[in-house]
């Protein structure tokens, strides 16, 4: 059954150095709060997984939590590059990042193949293309019954996986709704999860009968952090905060700006800070 | 002659490429632009795909993403991007896949992952995300990019997604049965495969734009279709709408700070 | 774009001789409005595919449409045999009906891989069972990452999905809720399909932004027929007619009394017959 | 002593043997009477799961079939069935698959699809449903069947679900980590499988059966444990929770007609 903690204590007891962690949200719902905590608590040598590596990541890996990093779309959505994951794969800064770098339906097959513990994903892909010539973990499987031969690649299955979701109940069962990514795959994947919620209610109220449900059994540990994924958006609570995007450009352009974002974005405060974002808009 | 500029132009000859019942999976940035364009002139009951999974989605604004709210507040529904990437393009139920990319060859095989060496890469671009899977899995494949000697090169470092292949006889050689990239909209003129060949051709040029112009900013020997056209200039009802939804759309994404 | 036909030009444009076709639904939502108009047409040699082979699959098999049957599980839930199945298989009558037999995970998953266009399904499945010696159609792959064997069946693809959903709207759209069963998936796997459903709508209204809709451009046919899947049901429209599960047994336990109800109920009656079931109940 | 049928002790057996905690995959009949029993006496907690797609259900009636509406009226949510089986049976998430069977042997393989020769079958069963994975991917199967000579025999002719094997060691060699039938409760008794030999052993005997009645309704030679207890009977709370949801079902399934 999921627990309920506070973020700073879900963060201590489910994140260890060196851990696998995907920490997922496809545009919608990315866990901004959770990520600034792992930060502030100093995690090191993470393999990071996340389909696309935006700002969050590129704060993480900027401040040298992640020795590795496995995605298939590492840019800031619609406005340009990821300048602290630029400067850690072309410069080494801070630290050298390894990267495994798969497509977007490698990565999503490798996340549905975790959540249905299968050892592997196969899809028809990558043809003609020079990934498989960088990347070991992409291979070949053959049709049993035509012969045919298809993509392979290891299911994903990390230690931590960490979402952020619109709504947990008492028991703590978690509501998902409108872009859900592959987030309940991340879940289900994961040895251990953790779920930030915008709020928690008595019970979910009268639901489509099919509505995107995490059960309580599922999650290890929930806690409610209001506005949690600002600068990502949360449908129904508060809109995607586009103009940050385009200011985090230039934000991490240079080593010295990006430090002092994060001192007095990140190190000085804590998940309340997320608060003043969640008001709720529609 | 309208008063517009080639980004406009680019845009409005890409929108014109796609149809009213064609199913498109939409690529970010100037292919958003192009396939609403579309929608909101002559192709109003066309479907648009989003891989965040957003299905036949009809947005106000142009989307910053590919998954802002709007997507999915305008969405017919949202299906997770596992689902997305296995029942629908796997699936085979796109006929257009419209991709941009930061470089591309004669055979309009697309780069977005690194300039220099994988391993010590000069400049590091984002990656492939769906374009290797929509390049083979989608029905036909439009581009559409600006050219540049440093975008339209003569040989790519890096293959991210296919085009015709190498030597533009890949596809067929690898039993990929999609016909893969069969126009390229650039600000300057577009391109269509030669038949034989598969090397992306000059079929049509931009009103005011040189054969000069297009040498300049094309990193390989461009090859002219036996009848090149003059690129219809856009009517004043596409400038209206695609300046109205950028008007809208820029009003949107800097107005909530 | 799916086009609005009755059931009759819907099942007579899209069913033919000799297809295979796959009604399916889960409990719920079973078509049997489109079962009676596929025995009213007179076809025949048909492969019929179905997880959960029940009434409407006994009737077909009785009337002597079917060549082959695909299942998994043959009966009348909860209350025992098909007897028009077993008396198919068990002597031949009305005569021989080859059968195909899987597990439900192995049906499920070759679905799922129909819709998503592969080839052939993997699980972790059919250990230490007979069904393997019986059933060609079971292999074994191997996984390229940890050498891992996993059982492999083809993928579904039928010429034909038929299914019963609650609404269509104007566009051809077509809206599922409750246990959708492997129905999406059938649509998605099948060249061609009949959706048959209880009511048209001007629009679905608001929804679950992750409602189940299969879009108007991957449907061929719909024929609304209010009431067209009892005696199963319809969430929110009318309940299982338990009763005529049970009463089945006895009506289709010998030959005369069969089809002397399929007379009556079947070959006298049309589409419209169905309504009386189709009134609104919650 | 209670006045009660040999089959509501058996259920009320069966529902004793799962626990609040547990997360269990309902099959349809005796496990589901069993399962719900357990929900509304002493496991309130416990997660019900049904192949039909509804995840944490709690039916008021029992259902006839699987797929009831009463089922997902009352869950948590409902999934497809293709998720069903992957993210949930063979996702490792369940700690109990509740089977019964038409015939069973005494290493606890079940067969449910024929008797006779498989392409000339005397008896047509309805088959495997989703039986075959069940047991092998939920961490451990209770099962509840009556016993008579024809249910319980010497020799499958035809394994549908595995048990514990033809030798009670193929789990082990084809390196299946779950536990298998760790109990069954019959209307005579509650077997479990010995440590060693894996072979359903008598660990308990309902009230007033004799060990002659047991080896009339089976078909191998019995085993028991040194230590065989005897079943507590029904208490009375047992009986009326079971009594009142079988008349409400009877009430609700023949009503409609």
């Amino acid at each position: 059954m999921a627990r309920f903690m506070t973020l700073r204590d879900a963060v201590a007891e489910c994140i260890r150095d060196g851990d696998r962690v995907a920490m997922e949200g496809f545009t919608h719902l990315i866990p901004h709060a959770a990520g600034h905590e792992v930060i502030r608590q100093g995690r090191k040598g993470l393999t990071l997984y996340r389909m696309t590596p935006d700002i969050i990541y590129d704060q993480l890996i900027g401040m040298g939590c992640a020795e590795k990093l496995v995605f298939s779309w590492g840019g800031n959505p619609g406005v340009g590059s990821l300048h602290r994951l630029r400067d850690a794969v072309e410069n080494g800064w801070p630290h050298k990042l390894a990267i495994e770098e798969h497509s977007h339906a490698a990565m999503a097959n490798a996340y549905e193949a975790g959540a249905s513990n299968l050892p592997f994903a196969m899809f028809r892909g990558y043809l003609g293309v020079d990934l498989p010539k960088v990347n070991p973990n992409i291979k070949r499987v053959t049709c049993p019954f035509t012969g045919e031969e298809l993509a392979a690649v290891p299911a994903i299955r990390p230690d931590v996986g960490v979402i952020h979701a619109l709504r947990a109940d008492r028991e703590g069962n978690v509501l998902l709704e409108g872009i859900t990514g592959v987030q309940k795959e991340t879940v289900l994947a994961s040895r251990r999860s953790i779920v930030t919620v915008e709020e928690l209610v008595d019970d979910f109220g009268p639901l489509n009968r099919n509505a995107v449900v995490l059960p309580s059994w599922t999650v290890t540990a929930i806690a409610v952090v209001p506005g949690g994924a600002h600068p990502s958006y949360a449908q129904g609570y508060y809109k995607r905060d586009n103009a940050f995007y385009i200011a985090w450009d230039k934000i991490s352009r240079d080593r010295d700006g990006f430090l002092a974002w994060i001192k007095d974005n990140v190190l000085a405060k804590g998940p309340d800070a997320f608060a003043a974002h969640g008001r709720k808009v529609a | 002659m309208t008063n517009h500029t080639p980004t406009e132009m680019m845009t409005i000859a890409a929108a014109r490429a796609l149809k009213n019942d064609d199913v498109c999976f939409v690529g970010i940035g100037a292919p958003s632009a192009a396939c609403n364009l579309a929608r909101l002139t002559h192709a109003p009951q066309i479907t648009l795909i989003y891989e965040s999974g957003t299905l036949a989605t009809r947005p106000n604004v142009l989307p910053l993403s590919i998954g802002d709210g709007e997507l999915c507040d305008t969405a017919l529904t949202t299906v997770s991007v596992p689902e997305m990437f296995r029942y629908w393009l796997q699936g085979g139920r796109i006929t257009v896949g419209f991709l941009g990319g930061a470089q591309i060859d004669r055979f309009a095989n697309l780069n977005t992952t690194v300039v220099g060496p994988y391993d010590a890469p000069q400049v590091r671009l984002p990656g492939g995300g769906g374009a290797p899977e929509i390049a083979t899995n989608c029905g036909e494949i439009f581009i559409t990019m600006a050219q540049s000697p440093r975008s339209f090169v003569g040989e790519l470092e890096f293959i991210t997604s296919m085009g015709h292949g190498r030597t533009g006889r890949e596809r067929r050689a690898m039993g990929v049965k999609t016909k893969g990239p069969s126009r390229l909209m650039t600000d300057l003129c577009v391109f269509e495969p030669d038949d034989d060949t598969k090397e992306m051709t000059v079929v049509s040029i931009h009103p005011g734009v040189t054969r000069e112009k297009i040498a300049e900013n094309t990193g390989w020997p461009v090859r002219y279709a036996s009848n090149v056209g003059e690129t219809p200039p856009p009517t004043a009802q596409e400038l209206e709408v695609l300046r109205d939804i950028q008007a809208r759309t820029k009003k949107a994404h800097g107005g909530s700070r």
